[in-house]
């Protein structure tokens, strides 16, 4: 289960850009810090820092923390400024990239991930900006939710974040990639089949052609 | 010569009655105005809508005025970690009006300069744009958010000079700086009170007219908790 | 002349309350400084200084300046911001008086202090928004212009720079205060006489019971 | 390890192109990016929108490239002290669009700040009012200012690390920490260039995601005028 969370953290790492601003989300995106070199990205929370990195028990500061309330660390030329400020740069499209976890995903491409109807989530906090702002949306997620159902589904039936397409969905499964219309199928991931994808997947998609003529179908 | 602001707790609180808007800073307890929100829980108001992220944590901070029926309604972005917040929603004792944190943070912002308000893209399409306009502005969709304002705000900051200019601590910081400018009165719990003079001018987050009061801190967030720090 | 000019700041500066902070226009509302007390008041100059004080030709530091591009000093406890931010002061209702200048009057109390029709003044500045935003609005201006035409008038032939009304008007012939459908005139400044406000003056205002009392008309 | 991005005047003008929109910093000369605005005379570009408080002075600043015809366009506050700018204006030669100062200001933080527009009291019911949509809020009138964003933003700082973390001076700061937001590619001419981890991140204005690329000023506004201090 660790493991299988630390290799979409991986895989995820490899998608970024050297020098991006980097926005990580709470859950599997939180992973991806550990695969990635400091110098080469910043990582932005949008409670107000720019420059995050890991931070040793023995050096935690109460009131430097993230926006899952976790304590972190202050890189070399971080800097710190107000919410308003820091949704600003979100907005503003200043971030290169937001790493997400999500609920469900659908074949337009939104996204859920703020809320189960029936259940006391009463909270949204900067999903809906990062969704907007971002110049990238990178999921994160494992392929089916806990009790078996697939997430990546025909039409969200959870309440979306965002009318906006997610370009880059990563699971324990496979790698999608936003072609205009629809996702495309572009990457197995460790061992797994496009039967196993196929078995757990209601949303509509494509195939690359680099996996067709891989024989892999 | 000039005005003094440093009061006490208590005779800060005067300014807060019920039926009241409250803005409250800090991001969960993080540069949230522990001692302020303490002194609160031992006063007869209620009817308040809060303005502040989170209400604090179930039977901590926020949370300790919401269970004792002092609340009425909370504007923020995220509830989740109270499930109390959830519990008085359901039994219809609490209103609620849930905001993307930036539309939450900008709206403060904009009361505080004085504009009715401003287009945000964010949240069109969702159930969180229920109820709000939105326009077309070359050629994208954007909803209309309406500045908020407060009677009081209660605010943390790190070091104040007896003027009222203050300077914030690391993520402490937060809504802090966007709540001072948007109440009718402000009042600011900070942990170090300095010599005017002794700030830089040019790093003042925030100037002095916009605080009312400065009160000092009795208790802090430390690594291992909320510690009083006596008087 | 300069002798009338200081007349009206002076009086400008008597009606301001202690603690108050105040932002002073191009022209007579700038000596105005020189008859209160730096600590009592706090200046504000909208390019982006609160706490502004004079400053001595040798202390003059060439990147301090108010509104006018002219050096001032810093104040104890003074703090500098960008514009957007000295401007939110502005309309948030942060600054408790602003005392300018006027071109035109008029007798619903609306100003016109930024252009002439056919003449090349093509800046409006920060005029709109300090009418807009500080609580509180004192005009300083001689009573009448250059040419000898009244200032005061029933309705602005130039320009005006809000529909909001300004409270107090100081000029070197009266002080008139509105209220709230009309200027009343409650003083006469120096030796003036009423026969000389009313053979300036064609807005419409009354005159105050107190000076009707002491038989000045 | 990071990205340097001190670049040349030179280097960093190959971003400016004919016909692009160009916000540029300061007051007057005060906070005015002096050192790019002069290279940019002996550039061969026409065209531009200017979005600058001022259009500089009569032959001085932007007042250059005013009279070398570069300019298209000029939105501002206040071009009462460059009499070039009615003169060109009153030639057919320059389109001007006017907004008050406060109005100007928040619309390039509003550009920056990803928002479509807000609502300002400033200006209703007056000339500059004019073709303006207003709106009803809360029993007031508001007018929509729409965001303004540029292709290129030359501000100056005073500081700067490495990374394009800025600090500003005084009343230079002016327009510049907004205009940095509001532009696809930020050119920041600065006078002092200082090591990674030598501004205090609770002082940083300008943080260094803004910033594109770093120059270090030629000439600087002195007591006695506009001086070179060599390269």
């Amino acid at each position: 289960m660790g493991n299988k969370r630390e290799l979409i953290a991986k895989r995820a790492a490899d998608e970024l850009e050297p020098y991006s601003f980097v926005n990580l989300g709470i859950g599997i995106p939180t992973l991806v810090a550990n695969y990635i070199d400091d110098g080469l990205y910043t990582l932005h929370t949008e409670n107000g820092l720019l420059g995050v990195t890991s931070v040793e028990e023995k050096d935690i500061d109460p009131l430097i923390v993230n926006a899952g309330k976790l304590p972190v660390g202050e890189a070399l030329g971080a800097s710190y400024f107000s919410s308003a400020d820091s949704f600003a740069m979100i907005r503003g499209g200043h971030i290169d990239v937001a790493i997400l976890g999500a609920l469900q995903i659908d074949s337009r491409g939104r996204i859920a991930n703020w809320a189960i109807p029936g259940k006391d989530i009463i909270g949204v906090g900067g999903a809906m900006d990062l969704l907007e702002g971002a110049k990238k949306i990178i999921i994160t997620t494992n392929h089916v939710a806990n009790d078996g159902r697939p997430k990546l589904v025909d039409e969200c039936t959870f309440p979306i974040t965002s009318e906006r397409v997610a370009e880059t969905i990563i699971t324990d499964l496979a790698v999608f990639k936003w072609q205009g219309d629809n996702y495309e199928l572009v990457e197995l991931m460790g061992d797994s089949t496009i039967e196993e994808v196929q078995a757990n997947t209601t949303a509509f998609y494509t195939i690359s052609n680099e996996l067709l003529q891989e024989g892999k179908v | 010569m000039y005005l003094d602001k440093l009061f006490s707790i208590e005779d800060a609180l005067k300014e807060i009655k019920s039926n009241h808007t409250l803005m409250v800073g800090g991001f969960g307890l993080v540069g949230s105005p522990l001692s302020i929100i303490e002194h609160l829980t031992r006063h007869d108001i209620s009817g308040l809508t809060v303005i502040s992220n989170n209400v604090g944590e179930a039977g901590e901070g926020l949370g300790i005025l919401l269970r004792q029926g002092k609340i009425k309604k909370a504007i923020g972005s995220y509830f989740t970690s109270n499930r109390d917040v959830a519990k008085y929603y359901n039994e219809g004792k609490l209103e609620i009006e849930l905001l993307p944190q930036g539309t939450l943070s900008e709206a403060i912002r904009s009361g505080g300069a004085g504009l009715g308000g401003f287009y945000t893209k964010t949240a069109v399409g969702t159930d969180l744009a229920r109820g709000k306009e939105t326009k077309e502005i070359n050629g994208e969709t954007y909803l209309l958010q309406e500045g908020l304002k407060a009677d009081v705000a209660i605010i943390k900051a790190w070091k104040a000079d007896r003027l009222g200019n203050l300077v914030y601590y690391k993520t402490a910081r937060n809504f802090n700086p966007n709540m001072a400018t948007a109440a009718n009165y402000v009042i600011a719990e900070v942990d170090e009170i300095v010599d005017v003079g002794e700030l830089d001018p040019d790093e003042i987050a925030t100037p002095h007219l916009f605080v009312d009061a400065i009160v000092k801190s009795e208790l802090i967030l430390m690594k291992d908790g909320v510690k009083s720090i006596g008087k």
